[in-house]
């Protein structure tokens, strides 16, 4: 694995190269409707740019792109968009799916034309999420925050859910600063 | 005659090479490569049957019009993303388990898993 | 002995597969039943349902769209699958449970 | 809020229900708000909604407080099952349900197919779920309980590709299913024993070529009629019938479909796979995924292909049945040589999804009422065994049939069910196994199967060698010691557990019972409805 202390340049270009991933994926989801592209492959684009990220910031440092306690939820919302949009159309008096029954007071064909677009952006969630989550899990990353309590052996503590962040000190840049003081002090024990 | 065929022959070849992989390959990352080469002949093999002579890709174009000959056939294409994505799943659960095994057996061949299977359960 | 009756088993598994071929239609046959009938179809309404060019992109998302929502459902399983064997494995191992 | 959505799906799932009967006189302001047109058409689509609202609000709920996970997975349930009993009822009254989803009519678009077979696999898929989520209840939390949530949601999505693989009518949707519950099935297979995951790996190495076989036939199946609409391609099919690729089509989908359902040479992954996973993952997985493999493998040679010429073709149909009855054979003889109470239980599996095997095989009326009366049969006999056997792990630690020793003693309740299933397995009268095994007999007898009818029956008897064994030990024998140690090492009280934990056994167990004793009206009303047309003109006499 490249680690920071190898290389700026992998470090820099990776920052430099993360926003247009993402704007590329953006448009890869938006776009689907001209072009080949839709929802799973803008959202494995974007997935694609955490996992950069990962890679090159490590497991920790890349936290504040997108944190690993986002990931099922992530790919939740993203059911919850498509099968949403589906009860959407149903409720409008169509049958599950049927995008011309939304009830957003567009023609037929518009309302397909949303209703694909509304269905691919859940797709993208999912993907994005769900991609993450596994690499996550696969590379084995700590976490904290509300998914620690789905195991948790013991009872639940406290009502309320505070979204509290765990890694504030991330943000802040607090470890980044600690790594690169001990990594000075490496090279001064060199 | 069966020239004419060539591409479904070559994704016969390669559905052999992933069932080589996964059959008789002892070692289960290798095991899983084959499994993955499997599915993408698999997935080769509707894209294949997706091809119209002198037509082009699934995107419409008010030049050439709704006119069936002029593009290739998109159902092929569609299906084959969602077994991309399944192909994907089945390989995330895959490495999943085998990061489990190696945590919990320190190796990933067969044979030694094997025989650490075949002992009593009562002892294990 | 396991590896050669391997070996024979996706011997015979290519054979049949060599057989299917000669029933098959031929690469690129604009005439092919594939390419006729349910495809005729997307390709003369898809644009005029959905103003949608793409037509791969309305086939999977409209026409389709139930098989996408099963592959969305699919990803996320994974991703389920992974979070229940490693995530909860590894709380498991700093509680020292096991 | 869940819980609000959730009730108005089930509200409306019994109104569409009792329209059958009533006949829109309850249409009014109910229902009215949520869908336009509830009336019984919606009954499809109602059984998947609850699902697909649990694997939302499971994983969702779950986040926010860990105990909501199994309340949500019992409405969740309970939905599916009031939904699948009300689909039932107006499918055996009305005739067969046909969704459209997404609106578009069937070989443009996805249709559902609620016809007598399906609306019955899928109560059946319902009573199991319902029976095994009061069981996990207690058992995830004593044996798993940091991973309750993500465990919940798996089992729900689960259910989800079973119900969705039973009532799809579209073949790449039902290999969508396929996955999902295939991918649920492998993670929920690898949590249990240490060694769970190396033999879930293995199963899922055999089940993903078994599911890409699929594809691959659907494939060719694709190519020869450019449909993937099971009715669509049924109609096409007749006029293919001498093309060679239609043959490969045949035999891949059969294949795929075998090794799913561990008929018996493709059945290599089972008994390690149930043997490591936990008990509770063994009682939902054993009983469905190979029936309901077994109910497509039904739906393919005899809704799609056509029995006439897919069972003679080949001579499919007789090689079926005769490696199914070799299944039976072995997995029997197998099943005896076992110590380990899951592990010979896994044996069985293979056993009883052989007679399934045979029914298919055969083709004629009297054994696919056989076949089909097995499933529901043997989902309910195996899990409750499987559940008693978790019970007997968790209370006293023991994984060896010396363990079982005289328990029938000291926990009554738990070995109720256990006895009344075991029974129903080998085949005694007023239980409903016996009447499965009757049809089945009947059907040989029928076809002129003599050697096979005779095999049946001493596969009867191999089945009563190994349950009778474990009924003298369990009731005859008294315990060896008093207060026996666990394998973990601390003392163990062997007594009943708590009402959850022995209810469902007991209630599956019970209920082979009373099916058998209903069952000449049960098969009349509901089995033979659910024949293929044209074994339904066959009828059940000779």
């Amino acid at each position: 694995m490249i680690h920071p202390k190898d290389s700026v340049i992998v470090e820099v270009v990776t920052r430099f190269m993360v926003p247009f991933i993402q704007i590329f994926a953006f448009y890869v989801i938006f776009h689907g409707h001209y072009s080949p592209g839709g929802g799973f492959q803008g959202g494995a684009l974007l997935a694609g740019s955490v996992l950069l990220q990962r890679v090159v910031f490590g497991k920790e440092g890349s936290q504040s792109g997108f944190a690993s306690r986002f990931g099922i939820p992530f790919g939740v919302t993203g059911i919850l968009l498509y099968a949403g949009t589906g009860f959407l159309a149903q409720v409008g008096g169509g049958n599950f799916l049927q995008y011309d029954h939304l009830p957003f007071g567009l023609s037929p064909v518009y309302l397909r034309n949303v209703g694909i677009l509304l269905v691919e952006i859940g797709v993208a969630f999912a993907v994005m999420g769900t991609l993450v989550s596994i690499y996550d899990d696969l590379v084995g990353l700590q976490t904290r925050g509300p998914d620690a309590r789905m195991h948790s052996a013991g009872p639940v503590v406290g009502k309320a859910v505070h979204f509290s962040d765990p890694l504030s000190e991330v943000r802040s840049g607090a470890v980044r600063a600690r790594r690169l003081a001990e990594e000075k002090e490496g090279r001064d024990a060199d | 005659m069966l020239i004419d065929k060539w591409p479904y022959f070559a994704t016969v070849l390669m559905l052999l090479i992933g069932l080589y992989g996964m059959v008789v390959k002892r070692n289960l990352v290798k095991k899983l490569i084959g499994m993955n080469i499997f599915q993408s002949a698999i997935i080769l093999f509707f894209i294949v049957y997706a091809w119209k002579d002198k037509a082009t890709v699934p995107v419409y174009d008010a030049g050439l019009g709704d006119v069936p000959a002029h593009y290739i056939n998109p159902i092929p294409h569609g299906l084959m993303l969602t077994a991309i994505v399944v192909s994907v799943a089945t390989t995330g659960v895959a490495l999943a388990l085998l990061s489990l095994i190696y945590k919990r057996f320190g190796t990933l061949e067969e044979d030694e898993l094997l025989r650490e299977l075949r002992t009593d359960r009562e002892r294990g | 002995m396991a590896r050669y009756l391997g070996v024979l088993v996706i011997l015979c598994v290519g054979a049949v597969l060599v057989y299917g071929g000669f029933g098959l239609p031929a690469f690129g046959d604009a005439n092919a039943p594939a390419a006729t009938h349910v495809s005729d179809h997307y390709i003369e309404h898809g644009y005029h349902d959905t103003h949608t060019p793409n037509l791969v992109t309305v086939m999977i998302a409209d026409y389709r769209s139930f098989d996408t929502l099963g592959e969305t459902i699919v990803v996320f399983t994974a991703g389920l699958a992974c979070f229940l064997l490693l995530r909860a494995e590894r709380r498991r191992r700093e509680d020292g449970s096991e | 809020m869940g819980g609000h959505f959730l009730a108005k799906m089930a509200a409306l799932a019994v109104q569409s229900g009792a329209q059958g009967a009533v006949h829109g006189a309850a249409q009014g302001a109910v229902h009215g708000a949520a869908l336009q047109t509830p009336d019984a058409s919606n009954l499809p689509i109602l059984i998947v909604l609850p699902l697909i609202a649990g694997v939302i609000l499971v994983p969702g709920l779950g986040l926010l407080r860990r105990r909501l996970a199994h309340a949500t997975v019992v409405v969740v349930v309970l939905a599916l099952l009031t939904a699948s009993l009300a689909a039932l009822r107006q499918v055996l009254s009305a005739g067969s349900l046909h969704y459209k989803l997404a609106g578009w009519t069937p070989p443009i678009g996805i249709e559902f197919v609620l016809d007598p077979l399906s609306a019955f696999v899928v109560l059946v898929i319902a009573v199991v779920a319902l029976m095994v989520t009061i069981y996990a209840g207690s058992s995830v939390r004593r044996q798993n309980p940091e991973r309750e949530v993500p465990f919940f949601a798996m089992m729900v999505l689960l259910l989800l590709g079973l119900c969705g693989m039973v009532m799809t009518g579209d073949l790449f949707n039902l290999y969508v299913f396929f996955e999902i519950s295939s991918l649920s099935a492998y993670a929920l297979m690898a949590i249990g024993d240490r060694k769970a995951p190396v033999s879930s790996f293995r199963y899922l190495l055999q089940g993903t070529i078994g599911a890409s076989f699929y594809l691959l036939g659907v494939g060719y199946l694709y190519v020869l009629t450019g449909s993937l609409n099971m009715a669509d391609v049924a109609q096409l099919l007749p006029q293919l019938t001498s093309n060679p690729a239609l043959t490969v089509a045949l035999v891949f989908m059969v294949a795929g479909l075998s090794l799913k359902a561990a008929l018996f040479p493709m059945h290599l992954w089972l008994p390690d796979a149930y043997t490591y996973a936990s008990a509770t993952s063994t009682s939902i997985i054993a009983p469905l995924m190979t029936k309901v493999s077994a109910y497509v493998l039904i739906r393919m040679i005899y809704f799609v292909y056509g029995s006439e010429w897919a069972l003679s073709h080949l001579q499919l149909g007789a090689v079926i049945a005769w490696l199914s009855m070799l299944g039976v054979i072995w997995g029997s003889v197998m099943a005896i040589a076992q110590r380990d109470p899951k592990r010979m239980l896994a044996y069985s599996s293979i056993a009883q999804v052989g007679y399934i095997g045979v029914g298919i095989g055969t083709g004629n009326a009297l054994a696919m009422v056989g076949a089909i009366l097995h499933i529901m049969n043997h989902a309910a006999m195996k899990s409750s065994l499987f559940m008693t056997c978790g019970i007997v792990e968790m209370q006293t630690g023991r994984h060896s049939l010396d363990g079982w020793t005289g328990l029938g003693r000291k926990m009554p309740w738990t070995f109720v069910g256990f006895a009344f299933a075991a029974i129903a397995m080998v085949g005694l009268p007023p239980t409903n196994g016996f009447f499965s095994k009757w049809y089945l007999a009947l059907g040989l007898a029928r076809a002129h199967a003599w050697v096979l009818l005779v095999l049946l029956i001493l596969s009867g008897l191999l089945t009563a060698g190994y349950f009778f064994r474990v009924l003298e030990r369990i009731y005859a024998r008294v315990p060896d010691e008093e207060g026996a140690v666990g394998s973990s090492g601390a003392a163990v009280t062997l007594r009943d557990p708590g009402l959850t934990l022995v209810l469902p056994p007991l209630a599956l167990g019970v209920g082979t019972l009373v099916l058998g004793l209903v069952n000449a009206w049960f098969v009349s009303a509901v089995i033979l409805k659910a024949l293929p047309v044209a074994l339904q003109a066959q009828g059940l006499g000779w």
